[in-house]
């Protein structure tokens, strides 16, 4: 083990930070709309300006080939200097769709899609999640019926954030009839102006509508759109998911420690204070968060489910940031705010993508050893 | 000394209760229509405390407010109680019957720099509010639509009246905290219906002993707060010693468990829960809305009422 | 509903305090040996002589027959004084034993046994649990064969409290060979010097030896010594517990609030510190604990499982009353003293008579209404 | 920069793991018998520190802590390995040789009114202890046997030393911080086999989501202390900026993580669990003995690597 960087880390350091410094814009994107797309993919096509995008992407697609303390690095930087969040509506093409391409996408879908998810040309949105299966994905019932070079798609899809921004759309159906669970799904690119697609913005409680539903009747996909082979979905489903668990949720987790920072300074509490206390846990807890993420990254080894300690640990100390945030506004916790609007945010953290008891069932059972039983 | 409900008290709540259902399902919400209050005020809701009326102990009152708050019903039902109760003990009987009659809409509010917030009170004139820990009330100018945090109840601010009068604080934190544990109790049926119905991995949700185990901690909490409010109700209408104890654990207790239970409701209901089209997340609000409301308790400054007996040996 | 005391409610607690102050022990006894049956006899010796044991039992049997409301008082000023805890060696016998007896017990079982109980001349012990059935009382194996009038008892019983002092135990066997579950049991007076029966005590985290195994060697007890009919000591048991919940619990219940007030005198915790609003936090959930304690007592109707309610706040909030007490010692606590003990103690209170999970599980089934599955 | 373990760090725990479950079960605890160092003298445990031993570097030197806290070994192992680098600092390479050699017992306390409560230390001539927040270190009289709290190793009280010196207090930090990541894994351990093994209600209880999740919490806390322990003992080592933050830190989170699995080990074993009669409360014992050693961290006072960068705008 050894984390002393090295003169080059420290100058990569720099030059993060300078760029970062000079670059980042000083204002928070607006939430939604059309003014929120222009933000995020004006923000991408600076970093891109900058040789700042694709950064975990290989040289040969475009992108940086960053080592994983490198992305560290950079995450850390872009946390401190307040850079607009990654969650925007670029997040799935840059973490999600353009990674599982370069995995496992044909030649021509590499070459048409990759440089336009990396310009910020193209809006990618998910489409994993069903209402009524909630985190149980191998549940999903949306069809795509083969027929000749065709997959005709029928269904429902839910929680599928910016799908009304999107142009495309990585989309998890049941292309084998009959199939059961993890069987017979395939993962499509999906074009989200096909005829046949309807997209219903679902407000969060923050008032916002990153999420929508998405219904889809008789839609055609081109067999071609398929990424990863016909009814070899779920192995597709599951890199995608690698990834996020990997560079995107790295930046969120770091970025933590440094809003807890901004916390601390601006509470301004009292040595020995009940606050002061409250705030020293955040810290520690913060702290220990940034090394969980560093090793999470920098070691090899240990389970696939390891992901889901720091995941874990990273969603329920965000709501209490978050909260202990809320709190510290008092009376004007009343009124809209960025704060409060971050706040209500955070309740989607220990749901999405699994709720935290689900992941405290993957932890007890994938990573203990318990005897698996039913879950919730 | 007992601790079950009047016959009287029983018809009371069972008929205020039929009402609400009736009346203000929470569907109402969704709507962006107005509170409308004058159900509640030809229910006599306003003029409990009044002199002469039936039901006026605090007890029967403080129970009623809970239904309210399981209902969400406008924080300006505490202010319009609240402030009835004021006029009469002033002896202005003529401002408290145009108050409990409905004529004089009452905002509740918090003080925040120069300002007040009210909460839903467009046009208001005369409001209840929060000055750090100490409660006040009088008229108030019209003030101007301020975006509330997460939507649902319009928010208003306007500059904070100098010289206003001080109101006693143990009634309005009873009432308070009752809406509160109506929160806590709406949380925790809102949670158990969802937890019994909703299917995942092929059960209902309620079978999977985490979800029990949310479920038991948010009854828990609303056993706790609702024994509280009976306690520190009757103490006040006594006029018992301990009462301004009893009031303070009681609002020590009661915006915990309601956040509580509203952030649990909001995990047990999962995607859908942190979506704006499940009821959880009015719950939240408004337990976090009332929570501003509630002057701050500082119990370790009263004496408790079971100290120790010190015998030298 | 009215808490309003009367003039003779006034004059009750005042009776009460005057002789408690008078008459209390100021000194804590021995924890175990035969110093501990000693002083928990005399002290029950001395409040019967003066008229105060047996005060839930009806006149009829030598009891005080004071109301629900009377006991309250009673024990808020029993815990004011400090006075012993009454979980000694007379509990058994006055709490569970006795109000079995008086409720179901045969005239000649009553005659017997009852005055002795209520003079502390005999001590009794529980022996419902077994090992390996742990709360699931309906799995028990002990058995006893009926042979003419005798019934001749084998197994094993644990967390059997004060089975060393006992002169008598209830003893709960499956005395129907072949019977499942709840049915096939029978409650049943077991003298604890009969041939056969060995005592083994089980030394707590606290070094303390409350507890003990009981083994049942061709144990040979009269039928007539069966409490509530042969083959129906599964509603003899419930009724037996039922006690507990009620009157015995309702002594240590509010004595906890005492003991609040006394970790806050002691801590002396400056105000606003982290302290002061971590016992702020207590002294609230120890006045809610109160009155949900008066109200389990004062209030008709509600369903036989509320109780789980009071028993787990009250058995959580010990734990953190207790835990706190033993931080608060700094380097002292490393050293043996009452409030280590106590501590260690409490960690009994989520776990015996049902854990807090199984308490858990009881409110969400029982008082909730959700489906039922398998327990923990 | 890498995580992972070297060959060499991977052999050294691999052989202290095999002599300490070959010669440290847990069962000995049992015995009575005082604690016998010499097999992990001569595994040269309290010699890392010093100059010209291998793997003498911080992480290593930790890391093998974590496994002897993970075994319960008496604190006088702590005391010992810090006595030896402090003497070797101080140029007194004797002493040094002494002490990690076995030959002069240290024993580790800490300090209450005028007196010094060292544990295990049946005539002890020398102590590293905690007096508030300051570490000592230095020659003490042997004391007399005073009754531990719960049992177990031995207390000894003797006169507070005055004048002894002060020590820097990381290393200390970093290697109790170390044991109590060590108590935190023996009860994650001991409650999933337990949980495996132990039936109810016909089934292993650790198929009950109740105790499946406080498992998974345990996890979580070693999870964090285990990651946060590498990165102190690197910052330490390699003397970085952050390693006061570090340290701190882990200070904070080690013995609540220790004393909260050791807590939930013995809810898990039930009855059993508070009896003498499993292992879970010896290591809720030892959490609570080292985190009495420890010196409270100040983590608020001082500067975190991760600052925002304020950019006016």
């Amino acid at each position: 083990m050894d984390l002393t960087p090295s003169p080059d880390d420290h100058r990569f350091r720099q030059r993060a930070r300078d760029w970062l410094g000079a670059n980042a814009p000083r204002h928070r994107a607006p939430a939604g709309g059309a003014g929120a797309r222009q933000a995020a993919t004006a923000w991408l096509a600076r970093c891109h300006a900058a040789g700042w995008s694709g950064l975990a992407w290989p040289r040969d697609w475009g992108g940086q080939g960053l080592s994983a303390d490198r992305l560290l690095i950079w995450y850390e930087e872009y946390a401190r200097t307040g850079a607009p969040s990654p969650l925007d509506c670029t997040f799935v093409g840059l973490h999600h769709a353009g990674p599982t391409l370069i995995a496992l996408g044909s030649e021509a879908q590499k070459a048409f899609h990759l440089p336009r998810i990396l310009q910020g040309q193209s809006i990618w949105c998910q489409g994993f999640s069903e209402p009524g299966a909630g985190s149980d994905l191998a549940s999903l019932r949306t069809s795509g019926r083969v027929e000749g070079d065709i997959l005709v798609v029928n269904g429902q899809k839910i929680w599928s954030s910016y799908a009304e921004d999107a142009d495309y759309q990585e989309l998890l159906i049941r292309t084998e009839p009959g199939s059961a669970r993890h069987r017979g799904l395939s993962w499509v690119i999906c074009d989200m102006r096909a005829p046949g697609i309807t997209v219903r913005p679902i407000a969060n409680m923050a008032g916002e509508t990153h999420f929508a539903e998405v219904f889809y009747d008789d839609v055609r996909i081109p067999l071609s759109n398929v990424v990863g082979g016909l009814h070899n979905g779920w192995a597709t489903a599951m890199t995608t998911l690698g990834f996020e668990r990997k560079t995107a949720a790295m930046a969120l987790q770091l970025d933590l420690s440094v809003r807890v920072e901004r916390l601390i300074a601006e509470a301004g509490a009292a040595p020995g204070s009940a606050l002061a206390e409250t705030l020293a846990d955040l810290r520690a807890e913060a702290a220990g968060l940034r090394a969980m993420t560093w090793r999470s990254v920098l070691r090899e080894g240990g389970t696939p489910f390891d992901g889901s300690l720091v995941r874990l640990t990273f969603a329920e100390l965000a709501q209490r940031v978050h909260r202990l945030a809320a709190e510290l506004l008092g009376p004007e916790s009343l009124l809209q705010g960025p704060v409060m609007t971050d706040y209500f945010e955070s309740y989607s953290e220990t749901i999405a993508g699994g709720t935290a008891e689900i992941q405290r069932n993957i932890i007890a059972e994938r990573i203990l050893g318990l005897p698996r039983e039913g879950r919730a | 000394m007992n601790l079950d409900l009047s016959d009287e008290q029983s018809q009371i709540l069972d008929a205020a209760e039929a009402l609400l259902q009736a009346e203000y399902p929470l569907s109402r919400l969704r709507s962006g229509a107005a509170e409308d209050l004058t159900r509640l005020v030809e229910f006599g809701l306003f003029g409990l405390g009044l002199a002469g009326e039936d039901g006026s102990d605090l007890l029967t009152e403080a129970l009623l407010h809970a239904r309210l708050g399981r209902h969400l019903l406008t924080p300006s039902t505490l202010a319009a109680a609240v402030a009835a109760r004021l006029a009469a003990q002033a002896g202005d009987d003529a401002l408290a019957s145009r108050i409990a009659d409905g004529a004089l809409p009452v905002s509740a509010g918090v003080a925040t720099g120069g300002d007040l917030l009210l909460c839903d009170a467009p046009g208001a004139t005369m409001a209840v509010w929060r000055e750090g820990d100490t409660l006040r009330w009088g008229p108030c100018d019209s003030g101007a639509a301020a975006p509330p945090a997460g939507g649902g109840l319009p928010l208003t601010r306007t500059p904070r009246p100098a010289g206003a009068a001080t109101a006693p604080s143990a009634p309005w934190q009873l009432l308070v905290a009752a809406q509160l544990l109506g929160t806590a109790e709406a949380a925790l049926d809102l949670s158990v219906a969802y937890a019994r119905t909703r299917e995942q991995f092929g059960r209902p949700i309620g079978a999977f002993q985490a979800i029990k185990h949310h479920c038991a901690d948010m009854a828990l909490g609303v056993a706790m707060v609702s024994a509280q409010l009976d306690f520190a109700a009757l103490a006040l209408e006594a006029g018992q010693e301990d009462a301004d104890f009893q009031i303070a654990a009681l609002a020590r207790l009661a915006p915990r468990i309601a956040l509580r239970n509203a952030r649990m409701a909001i995990q047990i209901h999962g995607g859908i829960g942190f979506s704006d089209e499940a009821d959880a997340h009015l719950i939240l609000k408004q337990a976090h809305r009332l929570g501003q409301l509630l002057l701050p308790a500082d119990l370790m400054a009263l004496d408790a009422p079971l100290t120790p007996l010190n015998r030298s040996s």
